[in-house]
């Protein structure tokens, strides 16, 4: 049944790409970047969920890994906004002079 | 009973995300900010449903920290300098 | 890197010299030891035993390069050449000893590396547009050249035999590059023309014997199939009267002899092959002594020209012993050479190709000789320098074969033989006889440098490729453009893994 | 603690030095620094003393936890090669960092003081994290901190270019890496596993569509973060646009960070798996970065734009060794190749730093007189141009040499045509680059410490004596090495 | 026992699902900013307490209907506040910083 | 068994569609908006899928700082309307991402059907770290390299970002926007939420040793109450040259490394804890780590210092 969600993972990883070409300016890109990067943590998710064994109800090592990669994509992001803020405050500068 | 709590989750959610359209349609960044607002508290409705629903205990503290945090979006929309918000309403 | 203790020592020495220039008082005297710097290979010549080409070859060139050496000083102003020239210079005098000392094939990869690209460095010396231009053809080939040679090298040391056909192939191009086989060699007119003349001395008489040495050391004689014999039989002889054709259009006399070093080379490649088409190991040693010959020989022209100036008294008439001698003149040390190598060209048409472009030389060299006379009027071509460096080496240049002879197996009963005499002499007055004549004739000029000219088109489309390919970068850089190269990627690979 | 703690000390010395140097601020960053990057190269000295030692990778497991639940650390000899190179390049330019990057005793901190050495200090740890690691999503997030560490020094001097080119970088490097963590993903969901060891033995009997969607996206991700053609747009606005430190390690140890992580992938994971026709697509995207970057380096006026395009080209060369694999030489000739021209590449960027502080700009043109005005940069310059074109006895040509015995053996003979192209190529834009500095001219005056200098001429002698040791080097590279029985068909 | 409060659960959720549904209805088919926000908040905010009541009698006490209240309560603040600073903002900007 | 299957069915419809519509539109604040939005549905498809440690970190991060983050961005940009490239560029882009989706799809269904786990091996050895939650012994036990490494990403996203900022402003305030004249209900909204918010985030981070949540998921919101702060005027961004500023940013990696170190001498091993100290070993990490990310996550999300100091 998570098999649902695998599919919406690939689905969201397509969105990502798509939006990641598409996209001129940076800040949609890395809006597509974190929804391609959701589509990756969500498909970790499926693949923890069919690891349910032992009495786990999911394999705890894929979450494990997507709690890490949530916050590197954080990271990510936050590094990519102050770049755009930075170049948009350059922009204003030079407008008004 | 915990499949009409998750029906009902499901239901407030699909609801709720109809009202989304406002966020397409504008016309001012309030609206659509509000429309988010909204799914929010849809979706800290159905996360409280689907806690019920899945008997998973920790989804309560997932709606707790979306009832803390729905505040924060809408703050930061205000807050921050109006220009642009501003431009896009004429 | 593999090499003998002494051999060692005799390739030390002259970076030994090239770190004093890293020593400021130093710097100033570099210029007049520069002499001493190929001493200790020559010496070792006397006490090693390296084998009679090599022999040969390297004391030649030892010697060449000492003598050169001590004609540095007087071409520049104060007798002070540039630290790079200096450098150039040492470097370039390491690499063409090391190139006969070294015994395995990485070594004689970095030697030949040494001989070749420095060399650069006293091609553009002056500093001209033409030096300069003549500097980038030139370094084009060095690294054309050595990349050949590296291809060929990895063949030859993944240890396969027979040697597959296109490993010989790439050793006669990378080869041929240094040597100027046709159509390999207008590098070649413009460097010598280019070069001071000391370096131009040097140039042509010992750093192109890195080519030569490296034929006859990866080409063996025996086991070399003897198609690729037949191949630089015909190549070299088209070089050898190509190289005179053209030669007799040139004025100045640096650009004439080095087209007499075209043909020179080609008549060597002739003999080489000759001696690969008959699986004849011996002709080696014969083809080193008429390389060795030519060292000195053409060393010492090129000195001549510039000594011209001074006294051409003193300078004309040895030349002329020295230049007819390169086309066998009897009893000089080019008959000698030519009577050597007389024995692999046999009675057939090679023998009378042989002797045609004995002729051929000849009549070069008469060309040479009105021009030097000429060039002592000329400052722009004759500065008067090296006076004492020619008078040696013009008599190292005749007394040397004299010396050597033993090791080519002719006696002096063959020399002074009137068949032999005859032999050598004919062609000598046949060219210069023709070469008398045509100082009539008024010959259309070919720029140096000849079938250059014809690459215009060639640089046109490289030209046009190359923006093409900006084009194609420029297209490739906008960001959905590789976006989507990169999914296409991971289709592309996807879809080759998978079939 | 054994020898095989070693590897852990490596991987926190510098996390060590970053914490000091944010705490104590830019004002002891410099000597903060430069102690971890002594020390660094010396803890990278140990391990390759161990591995040679025993003649067998070094592994750790960090807790105690064994794999595949815990992550295994593993040093084999080309994990030693590359982290002692790693170690060179960044102690070099920790020592040639200029005045720019410090504070005055007594000075207060500034922006770049505290952002360059903790980002040096972070590419250090990156690197480390790299060459050590057998677990595929620990690479990743080591892959990550490498990302994070270059992308703001590519804007350090936070002008409008340089931010746009460090913009550019981040948003395709993201791209790639996240395409490297599906991979991973679609690895774990498959094997059950993230360990390479563990992975290499279980593809051997469960190969499948699965495992190659894995090794496409990782492959290609990871391609994306190496600048190989045709996606290198972020490459040259990045490095050229950098100080020339920045520049030095971006080109020299950042792009060979992903590229280590591909030969991982490839000749660890799936050894003598993959068909012939992934490797040929892989060799003709090298084939292609080798034309187009040099064509493309020959037309640069400006130096360090040349430099950086010259990298493009040669990438291309790194990624001949896959359609090589399972042949002699093809592996070592690739990692020769990577460490050579992190030398060559780190001297050349550095000596154009210092050309352009004397000549007051990078244009080709204006670099006349340097052989007078900076003779050591010049000959460090000369050395290093050499080995990028691949002249005996530098460590490129040994690299070039191993590649081609590799590829005749293999008998694909146009990868020769290729690396002889490359070469003509190398040879003309090194001769543009060189030139001007041979000619005669007149350069403005500034001082420029030697010791400076001289680093410049260190990393240029590292890549020539590369060559000569290169029979070492390749020694150390076999150890370790996962033995490959079964040859491609 | 048990049955009856499943019953109040059944109908305090439906109501609430009713006024998230109202709400939506509101914010689409409102004719202006201010209007919209109005429907909005009144609307959520119930249907939220009404789910929050109806799911009280089924969590574990005290903790979890201790959480479920403080969500409620939480909300309740958050929109307030939010929807003020929201209205201020339609009205002019005069909170403008 | 429906109704879950609705659930899923209905998650993933409206994540699609949300995140379809963020990707799509080209007005930059919808697009924020709505990805907010999918930030939202994705915590609860991660409640789902059983994984509410994840949730709760997607919450924290995806509702708190990320959404302040392009919120802040997005009202910044000057240009409001996304210029696309031409019909072409998109079709081919889209053709490309559907057959990657495609592919994807097929490998979901190809995943083994019998699917490899550790889930046994890390139940067994959850008893070594004395700790009754999975994700968290992954975290801070068996992969806890993993998690300093990620904690120094976090540190230098930090430097990345102050390396952003201008020299003259180097060692002041970063320009957030943080309020000069504050408003009633803000204040109100700061001086209630703020405080019960740093309750919960440091409840999360308690509880993680055994239960969902974590120091991740902790510190997130206590970055965002911090962020509240700041708007409403309660507090201002702290001066980025300050010592304790300095310290605080790398308490947590240090005491990571401190324990590390600590283990070759207690455990014999990097990282290893003691025989029983595990779990107090681990609270004391969660806290210096808790308090990192937290002023980590904040400082972030104001960016570089953009006043004189």
């Amino acid at each position: 049944m998570s098999e649902i969600f695998g599919f919406t993972a690939a689905c969201l990883v397509g969105l990502g790409l798509y939006g990641l070409i598409v996209h001129s300016s940076a800040l949609r890109k890395i809006l597509s970047f974190n929804v391609l990067g959701s589509g990756i943590f969500l498909l970790l998710g499926v693949i923890a969920r069919r690891g349910a064994a032992a009495g786990l109800v999911a394999d705890p090592v894929p979450q494990a890994l997507v709690i890490t990669g949530i916050v590197v994509a954080f990271s990510a992001t936050a590094l990519g906004v102050a770049l755009i803020r930075r170049l948009d405050e350059d922009d204003e500068e030079e407008g008004e002079p | 009973m915990r499949e009409f709590y998750l029906l009902a989750g499901v239901f407030i959610l699909l609801t709720v995300a109809v009202g989304l359209t406002r966020v397409l349609l504008g016309p001012r960044g309030a609206d659509r900010m509000m429309a988010a607002q909204l799914l929010g508290s849809g979706g800290i409705a159905a996360m409280l449903l689907t806690a019920a629903g899945l008997e998973s205990a920790a989804a309560l503290d997932v709606a707790l920290t979306f009832a803390l945090l729905a505040a924060v979006a809408a703050v930061a929309f205000t807050k921050s300098s109006g220009r642009a918000a501003r431009t896009e309403e004429d | 890197m593999t090499m003998k203790p002494f051999s060692m020592i005799a390739l030390g020495w002259p970076m030994f010299l090239l770190c004093g220039l890293l020593i400021r008082p130093l710097r100033k005297w570099l210029p007049r030891l520069l002499w001493l710097a190929p001493l200790p290979a020559f010496i070792l010549v006397f006490f090693e035993d390296v084998g009679a080409p090599v022999t040969l070859l390297l004391g030649a060139a030892a010697a060449l390069w000492s003598i050169g050496g001590w004609a540095v000083p007087s071409y520049f102003p104060g007798g002070r050449p540039g630290v790079g020239f200096i450098a150039c210079w040492l470097l370039t005098l390491t690499g063409s000893l090391g190139v006969f000392l070294v015994e395995d094939r990485v070594g004689f990869l970095v030697f030949y590396a040494l001989v070749s690209l420095p060399a650069y460095g006293l091609v553009v010396s002056e500093g001209t547009p033409p030096a300069r231009r003549a500097g980038r053809i030139y370094l084009g080939f060095a690294i054309l050249g050595e990349n050949l040679l590296l291809a060929a090298f990895v063949i030859l040391s993944r240890g396969v035999m027979p040697l597959p056909p296109i490993a010989t192939a790439l050793l006669i191009a990378g080869f041929g590059a240094k040597i100027a086989l046709l159509p390999l060699h207008f590098w070649m007119p413009l460097s010598y023309t280019a070069a001071p003349i000391p370096a131009a001395a040097v140039l042509s008489g010992a750093a192109v014997k890195a080519g030569i040495i490296g034929l006859l050391r990866f080409l063996p004689m025996e086991t070399t199939p003897v198609m690729w014999g037949g191949l630089l039989v015909t190549v070299g002889f088209c070089g050898a009267f190509y190289g005179v054709a053209v030669g007799l259009t040139q004025c100045h006399p640096k650009t004439i002899l080095a087209y007499s070093s075209v043909s020179q080379m080609g008549f060597l490649a002739v003999i080489i092959g000759m001696g690969v088409a008959t699986h004849d190991g011996s002709v080696a040693t014969l083809a080193a002594f008429y390389g060795a010959h030519h060292v000195l020989a053409k060393g010492v022209l090129f000195l001549a020209v510039g000594a011209c100036a001074a006294r051409p008294s003193l300078t004309v008439a040895p030349a002329a012993l020295i230049g007819l001698g390169l086309a066998g003149l009897p009893l000089t040390g080019g008959a000698l050479a030519k009577l050597a190598v007389k024995a692999p060209f046999g009675y057939g048409p090679a023998a009378t190709l042989a002797s045609l472009s004995a002729a051929g030389t000849a009549l070069l060299m008469t060309h040479f000789l009105f021009r030097l006379a000429d060039a002592r009027k000329n400052p722009a071509v004759s500065s008067g320098g090296g006076l004492a460096p020619w008078l040696l080496g013009a008599v190292a240049c005749i007394a040397f074969p004299w010396v050597a002879l033993s090791m080519t197996g002719l006696s002096w009963s063959d020399v002074v033989a009137p068949v032999a005499l005859w032999k050598t002499l004919w062609p000598v007055l046949l060219g210069g006889t023709a070469g008398v004549f045509l100082r009539r004739i008024r010959i259309p000029k070919i720029p140096a440098g000849d079938i250059l000219a014809l690459a215009t088109p060639a640089v046109r489309t490289a030209q046009g490729a190359a923006r093409a390919l900006g084009h194609l970068d420029t297209t490739l850089r906008h960001w959905p453009v590789a976006c989507g190269a990169l999914l296409v990627i991971v289709l592309a690979l996807l879809f080759a893994a998978w079939l | 603690m054994s020898s095989a703690a070693l590897l852990i000390l490596v991987l926190t010395l510098p996390v060590a030095g970053i914490l000091l140097v944010v705490v104590g601020g830019g004002r002891q960053a410099r000597g903060i620094s430069l102690a971890v990057l002594v020390g660094n190269f010396a803890v990278a000295v140990g391990i390759g003393g161990a591995v040679c030692r025993t003649g067998r990778a070094v592994t750790y497991s960090s807790g105690g936890w064994t794999a595949p639940l815990g992550i295994q650390l593993r040093a084999d000899g080309l994990s030693v090669v590359m982290l002692i190179t790693a170690a060179v390049v960044a102690l070099a330019v920790g020592v040639y960092a200029p005045n720019e990057f410090a504070v005055r005793r007594g000075g207060v901190e500034t922006r770049r003081s505290l952002a360059f050495w903790s980002l040096l200090l972070a590419v250090s740890c990156a690197m480390n994290a790299i060459f050590l690691g057998n677990d595929f999503f620990n690479l990743y997030v080591a892959l990550e901190l490498l990302t994070f560490a270059a992308v703001p020094l590519v804007c350090l001097t936070g002008t409008r270019a340089t931010l746009e080119a460090a913009l550019r970088y981040l948003l395709f490097a993201l791209t790639g890496s996240a395409l490297y963590l599906l991979g991973v993903a679609l690895l774990y969901g498959n094997y059950g596993t993230l360990d390479i060891t563990k992975l290499s033995g279980l593809v051997r009997y469960e190969p499948g569509m699965p495992l190659w969607v894995a090794v496409a996206l990782m492959t290609s991700g990871l391609a994306a973060k190496t600048a190989l053609f045709p996606l290198h747009l972020w490459l040259p606005p990045a490095h050229g646009g950098a100080p020339p430190s920045a520049s030095a390690l971006l080109s020299a140890l950042v792009v060979k960070g992903s590229f280590f992580l591909t030969v991982r992938l490839w000749f660890d994971t799936v050894p003598g798996q993959a068909g012939m026709r992934t490797g040929q697509l892989l060799g003709a995207m090298g084939a292609g970065a080798i034309v187009v970057g040099g064509v493309l380096a020959l037309k640069q006026e400006r130096l360090k734009l040349l430099i950086a395009y010259s990298t493009v080209a040669q990438i291309g060369y790194l990624f001949l060794m896959f359609p090589l694999a399972g042949h002699v030489g093809a592996l070592s000739g690739g990692m020769l190749q990577a460490a050579a021209h992190a030398f060559a590449k780190a001297s050349m960027f550095l000596g154009a730093g210092l050309m352009a502080e004397v000549a007051g700009s990078d244009r080709l043109d204006g670099l006349r007189g340097m052989g007078r005005a900076l003779p050591l940069t010049t000959c460090a310059f000369v050395l290093a141009a050499l080995s990028l074109v691949g002249v005996p006895p530098t460590g490129g040509f040994m690299a070039k040499w191993q590649l081609l015995s590799a590829a005749f053996s293999a008998g694909q003979w146009w990868w020769v045509v290729v690396i002889l192209c490359g070469g003509l190529l190398a040879g003309g834009y090194m001769f543009r680059a060189v030139r001007p500095t041979l000619v005669e001219g007149i350069q403005p005056a500034a001082a420029i410490p030697r010791l400076r200098e001289w680093v410049v001429l260190a990393l240029a002698v590292c890549a020539l004596l590369l060559g000569g040791f290169s029979k070492k080097v390749l020694e150390l590279l076999d150890i370790g090495r996962p033995q490959i029985t079964e040859m491609r068909p | 026992m048990s049955e009856a409060l499943d019953v109040f659960t059944r109908i305090a959720v439906s109501l609430g699902a009713m006024f998230f549904l109202a709400g939506t209805v509101g914010l689409l088919r409102f004719p202006d900013t201010l209007s919209r926000l109005h429907a909005l908040t009144k609307a959520d905010n119930l249907g939220l307490g009404l789910i929050v009541l109806g799911l009280l009698p089924q969590v574990a006490w005290p903790f979890g209907a201790l959480k479920l209240v403080l969500v409620w309560v939480l909300v309740l603040a958050a929109s307030a506040a939010s929807s003020q600073l929201v209205a201020r903002k339609v009205r002019g900007g005069k909170d403008r910083s | 068994m429906n109704a879950v299957y609705g659930l899923f069915a209905g998650l993933s419809a409206l994540l699609l569609v949300v995140a379809g519509f963020a990707v799509v539109t080209r007005r930059h604040f919808a697009a924020v908006v709505g990805f907010t939005a999918f930030g939202l549905l994705l915590s609860l498809a991660w409640v789902a899928l059983a994984a509410p440690d994840v949730a709760l970190t997607e919450a924290a991060v995806g509702g708190g700082v990320t959404g302040v983050l392009l919120l802040s961005a997005s009202v910044q940009m000057r240009a409001k309307m996304e210029v696309l490239p031409s019909w072409g560029v998109r079709f081919i882009a889209a053709v490309l991402a559907a057959i990657v989706t495609a592919g994807l799809m097929l490998v979901v269904l190809m995943l083994p059907d019998e699917a490899p786990t550790l889930a046994p091996a890390a139940k067994e050895s959850l008893a070594f770290t004395g700790m009754g939650n999975p994700a968290t012994a992954v975290l801070m036990a068996y992969r806890a390299l993993d998690t300093m490494l990620e904690k120094v990403v976090l540190l230098l996203a930090l430097v990345a970002v102050w390396s952003l900022g201008r020299d003259h402003f180097w060692g002041g305030r970063p320009d957030f926007d943080f309020s000069t004249q504050t408003s009633g209900p803000l204040l109100l909204l700061a001086r209630v939420l703020v405080p019960v918010g740093v309750l919960v985030g440091i409840y999360l981070f308690w509880v993680g040793a055994d239960e969902p949540g974590g120091a991740f998921a902790g510190g997130a919101l206590i970055a965002a109450m911090g962020l509240l702060a700041f708007f409403a005027g309660v507090a201002r961004p702290p001066l980025v040259g300050s010592g304790w500023l300095r310290w605080a940013v790398v308490a947590g990696i240090a005491v990571f490394l401190i324990v590390g170190f600590g283990g070759f001498w207690g455990a014999g091993d990097f990282l290893a804890y003691p025989d029983g100290l595990a779990k107090p070993v681990i609270v004391v990490i969660e806290v210096a780590m808790t308090l990192s990310i937290a002023l980590t996550l904040v400082l972030l999300v104001v960016g570089p210092p953009g006043r004189r100091p």
